[in-house]
């Protein structure tokens, strides 16, 4: 049937591949795949590598920061513009421009700007305030931060569009109303228009944490992970490992670990998924 | 004193006039509907006096204040809507209560008020459940609370009970009236059924393409319909309108439809004057008799719909419904004969459409 | 409200500039010569523009390469539209058939197909790379168009999937039964109701898909082979050289370049954007 | 079919404009032999070797492939995937002719598996010789020496080390230290056995001091920044100092400035001469064909012609494989160079070529990198964590 | 021949049953209403009938032919939705064709037949238009004409009015019955709305929860309700109910409801059988008739629609409503004296609802 083409994607690759990764973990494998066992050797490796905790907590760090930049501006945003302001078309599509720009080229673009040399603490000094600061991305303790910034500005447009489209769905009468109850504008987004975007905030979540859990490209195009490994991601680690580093095992079981964090992420919203269907009945 | 008044009230939308010059006064305590077909205005008024749109020209009155520059929640009325607008994420309780908490009502207060209306509007077992988990009507009930808790002078409603069933819809406008009675509120109810016009109003406007075609009780604009649109829009199944002249035959009055006369009975005397014009007659379906003594038509459908029956006939060359009783049966093509009840007709000139009679 | 609305536009106006400003410095200093970029300050209007780089970024500058690969990006640009139609076409119609499938025909477990297909929007494409690359390899494409089409396919489908799946659970029951009823079955009800119906999310995920695909690199490295190597990879080998001198002006030109569809997409389908979100991605 | 020209696609990173040209230089007489050069160039180590061996598994392997010699090689043979070149090597002397620490990294069980090319050094000291005027300095011959330059330096307004903050860049200052305080012994020790008594040795600690004493004097800018523009900084006389391979000449040649006058080039602070050697590398993969097989033997062959190694060392900047090959032709840096390694107690060779697997040198490289980052940790804390990281990685 | 028969039809969703043990012979040329209230199954016995639900147990038979089996689209059978359901992207030629192409029918053919249909339902001049761009009637006859162009046994419509304002719906109503009339083909129609069942059906089933509460002539399940739920489902305003007992008075019968005797005129004689024991009286509207012999009762409220007049009283300790003329004057609070018509009441046994009488 026409399931099957995403079904054998869906089982062969992902669930393959899942699996396959948790074997190569099991093993002493190098540059290339072996399939000698060696049992959790490489587990043991990777839970004594603090690369790979600095990497495990900047994770943390960064989704909080990035998931939370990523809802909050592209909700502001969102509502400034549903404000029904005039030249909506230009801001809106301002606002998307960095989402056709692949995570390198931000990265890239936010390393000059960010650099305390060339970019923007220069610029500002340059400008006569000579004790302006801004060199988070040299900083073994912000670095991380940085990378929320970049992954900030080029995905808040997306999430500026689906909360968008979000508001406009709700009823007009409900803003009617509650001009005639004389509640404030902001009021009225916080306590009655914020809870009804649930769903969307659900969308926005899953989306931006797919991104948080993919995120290599703009790691290495920022900071390369550094100074020292202070900004590194599990999925460079992983990728380093395997590619690099002649590490595949070591790789491939922190890739588990990894896979085995975001089932954990996004299974409430499998859940919910479910749920909803079967409540749904005729809706 | 808590009347509300519209003085040459304009309202036009990106240069395209919608409402012309509307005058209107509508008395403390009255239960004004606006009725009218849909995208003739209706909603637009309500929302100029909730001061939800503004005025293009003129000024709206409310309780003798000019409000018309004002916001709507310094206005005193409050709006139920057609769609119920009920915060979906707030229990009943809170939507209610929650305007007087954004006008910092002491939470104690609040309780008791929402308590009440609760009670008032028996919805006191709903109150800690989301409106999603209610039926239409008690949705519909939940709106009317969030009005009423807020003690306003003047009270709106959109089409308040289209969304709901015929029979709830009948329920809940027995409601409507007694709560009116109790409270002696104006209200300005905005619909498009003629059974809750009638059976609401104390005066109804109605409206057609942004300006008042007639403004009068109930009763009146059903038995002396200004002209021929209201005629027509008022009334279930519609009046029946025969275009033709008025002739003199013998010592009474008929009316001549091209190809058949039907005489008139008890016509008013002043209709004398109006004999031998071109005329378009207007007869409501109840006020078609079967009477041996009438003129001859022919049965073409029988509709019996329970209490009533509705029999379409061919009569004079044109086709008309009339109203009786279920007992009598008629089939299809029979003959008949059939009277109009003079006092009750409503005469028309073609050419402008108003009453003449 | 004067006030109200003046903090608006305010708000708005500054959020623009912090949004622009990088897409700023990438124009000036690409339209700058090398010496004013390595002097001045990279917010320094250029002084005088030129579009030299520009040019040779597209083009490629053979004086000093003879190693024998000074195409430019434009070599690449046309693989990069064989590799990115084929892709954005397989992927979002298997999307959109699946997505159909789940949402409009009862299926027993399509909520648990659903969710298992969902998993697949979380794993990094490197982490499987090998077996993937061997996968493709017993399938006899590797390092060609197609095997590149098939992997791009593989990992865009989950997301396609989520997005139609959730505009055709929109759809009226009715519409279903009244298409069934007039003896439409799962293909012509697909093809004449429901696909003309989800043109906003179309454009949607065409959309973003071709954003995907087009910016793609790691799997045009691995999967393209010798000829199958897209624009992000000639764009990596201009500006990604790790021993030799670095020409910024001409980098940020070739990265204009390679942007340059996509910038495009974007600027001409905006409003499209929105209003086919609106049109359902979001309900859920 | 097998009478038609000899192709073969040759896999590499070298894609700026220096590196382009000397690798034309290699295919001009490939071609004017009769082969047929595909080129394949892909931008970054990390990537090229990547795409090397994925392509390798994919059944679609290049004919030619640059490659670092070391345990990622040797895996690759181990596996059967390379092909070997001993009939071009035995013909032509390699074992002879290369520097022995070379052939013995470029051979796997008695084989050669890759063909090097090259020898860049990795422990020159680039300077500006306005810059050290300017401070009134010498170009230092000891750490402590460097140290005192270095303050210097920083009273003259001039930053004393452009650096490079990227781990790698960092590793080449590290063992430039580490050469200079241990010694060509200690190094050499330390990396061949990575025994444990050495990395936890007094000596060591004495490296990872003076590699601390370094932290102050580079600019806060430093990390991330790409090592071409470090090179810069030291062109302009921002900055004083680079530590970098030969292959900064490359841009200072770029910047319309001849090696040896404005800026010069020394051997890093050392108690004893030594030339840290690194190479560049063509592999080769194992293929059916035999017209393949002819072509890979072609290229090893060109590769090690001693007109090529000229021409290509010139334009590549660094220094020919074959110890043999007259010097005159070059700069001076490159003359230095090949005087030094006449004496083969000088020969050492970067990290990598100890056979090293690359999970310790990416291991070593963080360590190094996160201790030089890292504000708080003391030199004794940075010694016992590398110690660890490569226990660990072993 | 092109009946449907529905035998021992149950069906469950998730192992709750919710339609038990159906049996419903639908003659050949019938226009049969389901007539209930949301939720007791009216569109699931609807779609069981299309195919578009399995039945759970039990068969459907279609012309003679068991269909149980059957898909839709081979069950010879069309329907019309609520909602229209019709195909937002094509053009109304091309949602009536659809069916017609989908069974591979030659383009010359299907042009031909949509041409036929447009003509037919008038709808003409709007064939190359989106639905989008057509009125809610406009829209309901081109459901119609997706229906009408396959040329089926047996129509199906689920509630196809509900959505058009009353007006159009009166209109809507007249049509059907017409083209029911011209055609002769079985129509099985959903809807809960009184009216449309009386006026259209030959025969109408009500329906709750599950079960059908009766199945016969509109004028039979009006007149002669079987139990206490159908009466009160249909006929609006409702039926009035008063719970007492029929007592002996004089020479006639009275009910009393316990503060209060009601006389019944001309109840049939068998009902004399019935005095004394408890019993719900019921009696519709209309046949309270105000007459100075009746009983005292008190004016509650009036309401005029227009053409009648409903009048709440208080009688007899019960709360009742009158259908009466618009002439008389009746103020709340006012006393009046109220007659029954024995002829037309019914009487339930107040512990099951069935009808006694
Ligand atoms: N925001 C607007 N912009 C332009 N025209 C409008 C706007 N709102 C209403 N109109 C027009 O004004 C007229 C009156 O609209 P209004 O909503 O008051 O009608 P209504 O009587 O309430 O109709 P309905 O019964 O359908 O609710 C219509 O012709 C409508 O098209
Ligand atoms: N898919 C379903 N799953 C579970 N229960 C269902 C489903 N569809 C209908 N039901 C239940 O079956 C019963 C009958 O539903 P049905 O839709 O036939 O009612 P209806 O008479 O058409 O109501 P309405 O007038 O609201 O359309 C209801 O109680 C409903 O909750
Ligand atoms: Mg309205
Ligand atoms: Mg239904």
């Amino acid at each position: 049937m026409a399931l099957i083409p995403a079904m054998t994607i869906t089982i062969v690759c992902f669930y393959g591949f899942i699996i396959w990764t948790f074997v190569i973990s099991l093993t002493r494998s190098r540059l290339l795949p072996v399939y000698k066992f060696t049992g959790f050797d490489q587990y043991v490796r990777l839970f004594a590598n603090e690369r790979w905790w600095t990497a495990m907590q900047n994770i943390a760090i960064h989704g909080f920061l990035f998931i939370g930049g990523c809802i909050v501006f592209g909700y502001l945003l969102a509502i400034l513009i549903d404000r029904g302001i005039k030249a909506e078309g230009m801001f809106r599509t301002v606002f998307m421009l960095p989402l056709s720009m692949s995570f390198i080229v931000t990265g890239v673009i936010w390393q000059w700007v960010m650099n305390p040399g060339l970019g923007l603490q220069d610029a500002v000094r340059e400008l006569g305030w000579t004790t302006f600061e801004f060199n988070w991305i040299v900083r073994q303790d912000r670095a991380i931060y940085t990378l929320a910034i970049a992954g900030i500005w080029q995905q808040v447009g997306l999430c500026m569009a689906l909360f968008l489209a979000g508001l406009r769905n709700v009823d007009p009468n409900i803003w009617k109303a509650s001009r005639v109850d004389g509640i404030p504008v902001w009021r009225v987004y916080l306590h009655v228009i914020t809870p009804m975007m649930r769903t969307v905030f659900f969308t926005v979540f899953i989306l931006m944490s797919a991104i948080v859990m993919k995120a290599y490209d703009l790691v290495v195009a920022l900071t390369g992970g550094g100074p020292g490994f202070s900004s590194d991601l599990p999925a460079k680690f992983v990728v380093d490992h395997i590619l690099n580093r002649q590490e595949l095992g070591l790789g491939a079981a922190g890739a588990f670990v990894l896979l085995c964090t975001v089932i954990a992420v996004i299974s409430p919203y499998i859940h919910f998924e479910l749920r909803k269907a079967r409540d749904g009945g005729g809706h | 004193m808590n009347g509300v008044e519209l003085r040459g009230v304009t309202k036009a939308y990106a240069g395209l006039t919608v409402m012309k010059d509307i005058n209107l006064e509508i008395e403390d305590g009255a239960f004004l509907v606006l009725l009218g077909p849909s995208g003739c205005g209706k909603s637009t008024i309500l929302n100029m006096i909730a001061g939800l749109e503004p005025v293009t020209g003129g000024s709206i009155h409310i309780a003798g204040r000019d409000v018309t520059e004002l916001e709507p929640d310094e206005r005193d009325i409050a709006m139920v809507f057609q769609s119920y607008a009920l915060y979906p994420t707030m229990s009943v309780r809170r939507n209610i209560g929650f305007g007087l908490k954004m006008r910092g009502m002491p939470k104690a207060d609040i309780e008791k008020r929402v308590d009440d209306i609760g009670e008032l509007l028996q919805i006191t077992p709903l109150l800690d459940r989301k409106p999603s988990q209610l039926s239409g009507g008690q949705q519909q009930r939940v709106a009317i609370g969030r009005a009423l808790v807020r003690e306003p002078s003047v009270f709106l409603f959109d089409e308040p009970l289209s969304n709901l069933d015929a029979k709830l819809r009948a329920d809940m406008r027995v409601e409507l009236k007694r709560l009116h009675e109790r409270l002696g509120r104006t209200i300005v109810y905005v619909t498009h059924d003629q059974i809750e016009a009638m059976t609401l109003a104390t005066k109804v406007v109605v409206l057609d393409k942004g300006s008042i075609q007639q403004a009068d009780t109930p009763e009146n604009v059903y038995r002396r319909p200004a002209n021929r649109f209201v005629a027509s829009f008022v009334g279930a199944p519609t009046m029946n309108f025969i275009d033709g002249k008025l002739v003199q035959v013998g010592d009474g009055i008929a009316f001549d439809g091209g190809s058949g006369q039907l005489p008139l009975v008890d016509l008013p005397g002043r209709a004398r004057e109006l004999i031998g014009c071109p005329m378009t007659l207007g007869a409501r379906p109840e006020h078609l008799v079967f009477d041996d003594f009438g003129a001859n038509a022919r049965v073409l459908l029988a509709e019996p719909t329970g209490p009533d029956q509705y029999v379409r006939l061919a009569v004079a060359g044109a086709e008309v419904t009339a109203r009786t009783g279920p007992e009598q049966h008629f089939s299809s093509g029979s003959d008949a004969r059939i009277m109009i009840d003079g006092a009750r007709v409503s005469l028309f000139d073609p050419e402008s459409g108003q009453a003449v009679l | 409200m004067r006030f109200n609305c003046l903090a608006l536009y305010g708000l708005l106006g500054i959020a623009a500039l912090m949004i622009l400003a990088p897409v700023f410095i990438m124009v000036s200093t690409s339209l700058k010569p090398m010496d004013e970029i390595r002097d001045g300050s990279i917010f320094a209007l250029p002084v005088e523009p030129s579009f030299d780089a520009w040019r040779e970024a597209w083009s490629g500058d053979c004086s000093q390469t003879a190693g024998g690969n000074c195409g430019g990006l434009s070599s690449s640009f046309l693989t990069s539209v064989k590799i990115v139609i084929p892709a954005l076409f397989l992927s979002v119609g298997l999307g959109a058939v699946t997505g159909y499938a789940l949402a409009a025909w009862k299926i027993r477990g399509a909520n648990l197909m659903f969710a298992a297909l969902l998993v697949g929007m979380f794993i990094p494409p490197q982490v499987t790379l090998y077996p993937l690359i061997i996968m493709v390899r017993e399938l006899g494409i590797f390092g060609s168009i197609p095997g590149l089409v098939l992997v791009h396919v593989i990992w865009g489908v989950a997301f396609t999937t989520m997005m139609f799946r959730n505009f055709f659970k929109t759809v009226p029951q009715d519409l279903l039964k009244a298409a069934r009823i007039d003896g439409a079955g799962f293909w012509p009800l697909f093809w004449h109701v429901m696909l003309p119906l989800s043109l906003p999310i179309l454009g949607v995920a065409m959309i973003l898909q071709f954003t995907y695909i087009w910016n793609d690199f790691l799997l045009g490295l691995t999967f393209g082979g010798r000829s199958g190597q897209p624009m992000t990879v000639a764009l990596n080998n201009l500006v990604g050289s790790q021993f030799g001198e670095k020409e910024y002006n001409v980098d940020m030109a070739a990265t204009m370049l390679t942007a340059l569809p996509t910038l495009a997409v974007y600027l001409l389908s905006g409003r499209l954007f929105v209003r086919g979100i609106a049109a359902g991605a979001v309900k859920g | 079919g097998a009478l038609h020209a000899q192709t073969a696609e040759v896999l590499h990173w070298w894609t700026s404009g220096s590196e382009q040209a000397a690798l034309g230089e290699i295919r001009t007489v490939f071609e004017a032999q009769g082969g047929k050069w595909v080129d394949t160039p892909i931008a970054g180590g990390g990537n090229a070797r990547a795409a090397a061996v994925n392509r390798m598994l994919g059944g679609d392997p290049a004919t030619v492939f640059q490659f670092s010699i070391g345990q990622q090689l040797r895996e690759l043979a181990d596996q059967g995937l390379l092909a070997d070149v001993n009939a071009v090597a035995e013909e032509e002397n390699w074992d002879e002719k290369l520097p022995p620490l070379i052939v013995q990294a470029a051979k796997y069980d008695g084989d050669y598996i890759a063909a090097p090319i090259n020898i860049h050094g990795e422990n020159w000291m680039f300077y500006n010789k306005e810059a050290l005027e300017k401070a009134g300095i010498e170009v230092p011959k000891s750490w402590p020496e460097f140290v005192d330059a270095a303050k210097k330096l920083e009273d003259a307004g001039v930053i004393p080390i452009g650096l490079g903050g990227q781990p790698w860049q960092e590793r080449i200052l590290f063992n430039s230290v580490l050469l200079g305080v241990g010694g060509r012994e200690f190094y050499a020790k330390l990396y061949s056995t990575l025994d444990d008594e050495l990395l936890a040795s007094d000596t060591m600690r004495k490296v990872f001091e003076a590699f601390a004493a370094l932290k102050p004097f580079v600019d806060e800018a430093s990390p991330g920044r790409n090592w071409n523009e470090a090179t810069n900084m030291v062109i302009r006389g921002d900055a004083a100092f680079q530590f970098m391979g030969d292959w900064a000449k490359g841009e200072i040649i770029a910047a319309g400035v001849e090696p040896g006058t404005t800026v010069g080039c020394a051997f890093a602070p050392a108690i004893d001469t030594a030339y840290i050697m690194t190479v560049d590398a063509f592999a080769f993969s194992a293929m059916d064909s035999e017209e393949a097989q002819a072509a890979q033997e072609k290229m090893a062959h060109v590769m090690l012609e001693p007109d090529v190694q000229i021409a290509f060392n010139k334009k590549k900047g660094s220094i020919p494989a074959l110890l043999d090959v007259p010097g005159d032709s070059f700069d001076v840096c490159a003359q230095k160079a090949m005087a030094t390694l006449q004496d083969k107690k000088t020969h050492l060779v970067s990290t990598g070529l100890f056979g090293v697997p690359s999970a310790v040198s990416g291991a070593i490289d963080d360590s190094i990198s996160n201790f030089w980052n890292s504000a708080d940790m003391s030199p004794e804390q940075g010694q016992e964590e590398f110690r660890q990281a490569i226990s660990y990685a072993k």
